[in-house]
């Protein structure tokens, strides 16, 4: 089970790493939000859930998207804008999807998928499905409304969903001190009337534990569960690049987290020749997924108008 | 999901059809029930929630009796959160449950505006296809007494301006009945717009499922001097207004455009081709609204082929008061909507203003609320 | 001072029973939300206030508006549409205001004054004013997004403000517990970093003392403050009777209530002698508005578009 | 509060007028950042926030340096709450601040809807003029680089529909400034709109202060074959096709509402007494949009006086598409602009399509936003 969980996080890490080296040449037609430093968070909830589960994330979605499972050919070629992309080059990196994986929504509004995770729960529970529904967010996002209205609905009802709030410190550059009277999101999910944790998003097989633990607890019915992961963005907000010049945090603050990187973490315990495997059979399959989406068209001017209604003759009808 | 049954359903009843002599009076309210019971029974996708929907009052009775007969998993009232139950709405809908959300004042969507515009309208185009929102959204707009600055919004305007969304306002029992019927079918977010004094209205309701779906007005009246759209409650005030005008001579058309988005503009032009003549009355403000886009289209549809007479009635461009002395004059009514129209056909003000029919009262609803 | 509490008590209660009694003749040209029962929450805390202090409230707002000092005839009349009203009619008896009183909103959109009168606690300590704001609203408030982020926002700003919850235990027909996932809202509160007691709203004496000792801490500057006043609606959730016969409550639940009702419980406490002469005067004054409603004019028709901007030229060029 | 000096000085300055020979050459960001700071040192009422305003990157400089200046009080960032921070804004305004609530993309509008239509818009009405909100919100339409379906909305026309709001959308470093001024002395609420490809704009800006109050449009290219009006970022755009259609011997007379509610329409039916043609090319989408209003109230005061030719243009009736294949054909630009122009000016479809001049092409930004 290592070897899989190195392989998932391995293969996020450097295809991020490529969508940044690629990023200054063009090609990628949209704004990208790298979780470079975060992977561990997806990788490590997503190892606990079934084929069924299902997952809403955000616009820093590319973890969570392959994390599930979610073809590597259809995100880049959607990152370069290519009619082969997940939503047709539509939607880009901000909205990626993945219906077979369950991969049911990103949203570059903030918090606007943490309801639609709790809706999607009440309809799996309404329908006696055995599934969980995973929804993953910022500390940022625990400052909407509808994060406090979607717990406090969740719990009245007993959904079967997991709450799992990324902690990365900060909003865009904004740390989170700065934005919340209290820095105690777990104590806030807690008094709406569900159990809460706060986990080291560095510790990637603590996080499995953790979720398998408590996973079948919520698919048993026991109601909903929150997650605080901790973890660090090494990245700037949206771009590819680093953001230590702006001065907003330092490199100082970052050391600890890249010292624990659970990528190398995680490689560190696995056999040279095995991982040497794993590692060039990933590097294959990004080459691969980057050659795919060079070669693939861009979507036909017909598109334009396209998947308005799924009745198309209504778009020509709306003015 | 037998959702290719809407739109045939929809066409297959012509609308400017007259309506079959049909077996039952209903009003309104009873119209909306049983489309709703219909559907569910129907359709197990079906679910209905919203403030107090299983409280005594059962939203104005349009909900009447369904907690009971389906359970309160699939009707069920919900906290003060408009927020995160329309975000959950939309999350039903990716799941495929086809949820029927209910407001008992439009003015609330504000809270909702972020699920309905940047998520629900967005779905199927952001995603290429690839998911879809089947959401039905019930939003009454409230009227008369005192019901004031937040509770007499009609905004439907602002999702007739966001591609993605639908609108229809059902103006009748038969249409409340067949157009709730085809919102719950369709395969994308739907708002249904009702107006508090039409739950009052009563008229014709076949007993059998049939819907109206979107892609065709219907013509009210016929006549030849002046074409008048009315929206929602404005259409009883445009079918009164013909009355009036008749009584000195006028024949005016009268068209309910039933669904506003899509909206079938043709209807409406071919009436305005012939009559040359178009008033629109909205119960909602003109500034950008239904009735601007409607005259807008149908200018820009008869440019070069026919002078026209243009006009707009809606609200006062003020907030809604609670005072009757003032809400009176903030709406328009069948008089003040004939008094336009003659003006219209004459060409200049006449200062004509109809002595007020007895038979062509409104009935103002009584507070409380 | 007790003798002050019971005037301010003895009036709210038998000013809304006068509107109830003439309700039906359809004088009133307004939905009416009625406190009776829940006068000492706004009469309590409102004790503990000084002139310069400011209060936001709802649609159930006449205790409120009466509590703080708010002119009785301008009430009266603008419940008759009267252009002597507090709005000239305009507003009607969800939306007074007493500038001059400091009662700077009311809303029939639950929830939307809390963040109002954060800012203006924001204002008041910007300015350096030692003026503290009391935001009154109901358990079913609560339930809103904005009210999550505005106690985090007067946390994180340590603003002048004390919340004011009036938990009646319904939400027009709805029980509490079939709206929240755990009753417990001073926990969540708590949660925001904020201090949060729950206090009996029948027992006039103990709020006073309670908003007495924490008002002059919130005014020094030790940051927001919240308080949850258990009290009851004795009428229908709109309009001027009772609905026990909905279905939805018991009269067996009221009974405690109005067992306890505070006004009598007051009343028992003073001297026949000085009770009779201040409800004299209150019968008096009543009588005295009602009389002064029915005899103010209905606002003339240039009102209908006046007041939409200061500039009233600009009101003609707005379609 | 010099609140009588703020129309005067929209007054004193005839919109019309050529702009004077100005010292100075700004850039649109620099403009607004100069009229806050201004203001900010005139009247101790105004503050600054919104998400982010505070940080290294100061909404893209807009906010440079002030926060330094007037102190983490007078500006700051706020938690991502947009719906109580706009309630917070209205209750600093009731107590009688000028705040500026600023919001990177006027998408994240949508869930202060509440506070702004129901509360910012009805307080001075509701409350029969015993209270005011003079806010300012400052909302940015984003464009191009793959914004995408949710960061790329120009949502004006739902604030044009509601009275007691007004809506403002400078075109030029001179308007920026000017009517941020005036809309922070203004005391309603107003809706500042820039869009952001118009942060890049350079132009003459005055170094002493000004106003741009509401009331007057400005005539930006004059002509007498077809009245253009551009709106925001599609006045660059028609300024541009102005050109192509005189390379092409077509004179088109451009105008800037700058104001859209309230909205300076004669200036608009002067010119289209004059060209008898009328393009509004808006950066939303048109159903029940600013450019439906404009084409409305034109065919409305025009009846009977004389024929139109009416055309609209705006966003594809569709959600913003990330992919550059297709997000160049969702928006309007000055080739199709012109097109469409000359469409009209003929009374037919030409089927021209100006070829693209290297010095009126489109600086697109260049990501990450
Ligand atoms: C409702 C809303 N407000 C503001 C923004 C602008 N914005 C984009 S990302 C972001 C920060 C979100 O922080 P967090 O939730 O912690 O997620 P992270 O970016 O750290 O993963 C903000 C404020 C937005 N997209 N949506
Ligand atoms: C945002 C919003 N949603 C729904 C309503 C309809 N409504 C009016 S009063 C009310 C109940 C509010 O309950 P609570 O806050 O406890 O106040 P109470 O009426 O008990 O004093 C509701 C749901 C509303 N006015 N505003
Ligand atoms: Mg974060
Ligand atoms: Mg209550």
């Amino acid at each position: 089970m290592r070897e899989q969980l190195y392989r998932s996080l391995y293969r996020i890490r450097r295809v991020e790493e490529e969508i940044a080296r690629v990023y200054p040449t063009d090609k990628i037609k949209s704004p990208v939000h790298l979780s470079i430093g975060q992977e561990a968070v997806s990788v490590g909830v997503c190892a606990a859930l079934q084929p069924r589960d299902v997952v809403y994330g955000t616009y820093r979605g590319h973890a969570l998207y392959l994390a599930r499972g979610g073809d590597l050919r259809a995100m880049i070629a959607e990152l370069y804008g290519r009619a082969t992309g997940c939503t047709k080059g539509k939607g880009g990196s901000m909205h990626l999807i993945a219906p077979k994986q369950r991969v049911m929504g990103t949203s570059a509004v903030v918090g606007t998928t943490i309801a639609n995770a709790v809706g999607h729960a009440y309809a799996v529970r309404y329908r006696r499905q055995a599934a969980v529904v995973a929804s993953f967010f910022g500390d940022g996002a625990t400052e909407e409304g509808v994060f406090a209205e979607s717990l406090n609905f969740a719990v009245l009802k007993r959904l079967p969903i997991l709450f799992v709030c990324e902690n990365n410190g900060y909003a865009i550059h904004t740390r989170q001190e700065r934005r919340q009277g209290t820095p105690a999101i777990c104590e806030r999910a807690r008094a709406h009337g569900l159990p809460a944790e706060r986990l080291d998003g560095d510790d990637l097989l603590d996080l499995v534990g953790r979720a398998r633990d408590v996973v079948p607890r919520v698919r048993a019915g026991e109601g909903p569960w929150f997650f605080e992961v901790m973890t660090y963005r090494w990245r700037e907000h949206v771009g590819p690049g680093c953001d230590y010049d702006l001065g907003y945090r330092t490199e100082d603050e970052a050391a600890p987290h890249i010292a624990n990187d659970p990528v190398r973490r995680l490689a560190e315990t696995l056999d040279r020749a095995g991982r040497a495997v794993i590692e060039a059979a990933v590097e294959q399959e990004i080459a691969d997924a980057f050659a795919f989406a060079e070669a693939s068209p861009f979507p036909t001017a017909e598109e334009l108008t396209s998947d308005v209604f799924k009745e198309e003759d209504h778009a020509a009808t709306l003015r | 999901m037998p959702r290719l049954s809407v739109k045939p359903a929809g066409r297959r009843l012509p609308a400017a059809e007259p309506r079959r002599p049909a077996e039952r009076t209903l009003s309104y309210v009873e119209a909306i029930r049983e489309a709703t019971d219909q559907e569910m029974g129907r359709d197990p996708a079906v679910i209905l929630f919203g403030l107090d929907v299983d409280d005594p009052k059962a939203i104005q009775g349009t909900a009447r009796g369904l907690a009971e007969k389906y359970g309160p998993e699939r009707v069920f009232g919900t906290p003060l959160s408009e927020d995160a139950m329309t975000g959950a709405a939309v999350g039903m809908a990716l799941a495929g449950l086809r949820p029927i959300h209910v407001h008992i004042r439009m003015d609330f969507l504000m809270l909702a505006m972020n699920q309905l515009v940047n998520v629900a309208a967005k779905t199927r185009s952001m995603y290429g296809g690839r998911a879809g929102v089947p959401l039905v959204v019930r939003a009454m707009i409230g009227k008369s007494w005192g019901q004031g600055a937040q509770h007499s919004q009609g905004l439907h305007s602002f999702f007739m301006h966001v591609p993605g969304l639908k609108v229809v306002a059902p103006a009748t029992p038969y249409d409340a009945k067949g157009c709730l019927s085809a919102a719950v079918r369709d395969d994308d977010p739907v708002l249904y717009v009702e107006h508090r004094l039409l739950h009052f209205q009563k008229g014709p309701v076949p007993e059998e499922r049939y819907a109206v779906g979107p892609g065709r007005a219907r013509v009210t009246a016929a006549g030849a001097d002046v074409t008048i759209v009315g929206i929602s409650w404005m259409q009883v005030e445009c079918l009164r207004a013909q009355r009036y005008l008749a009584d000195v001579g006028i024949k005016a058309e009268v068209i309910d455009p039933i669904w506003l988005s899509p909206l079938d503009i043709d209807t409406v032009v071919a009436s305005v081709e012939k009559t040359g003549r178009l008033l629109v009355v909205d119960t909602a403000w003109l500034c950008c609204g239904a009735a601007a886009e409607i005259v807008a289209q149908v200018a820009e549809r008869l440019q070069g082929v026919r002078d026209l007479g243009l006009r707009r009635l809606g609200f006062a461009p003020t907030t809604c008061p609670t005072t009757p002395a003032l809400e009176e004059l903030f709406y328009p009514n069948a008089r003040t909507i004939a008094a336009a129209a003659r003006d219209l056909v004459e060409g200049a003000p006449t200062g004509w203003l109809p002595e007020e029919r007895s038979d062509l009262q409104s009935i103002e609803f009584k507070g409380p609320f």
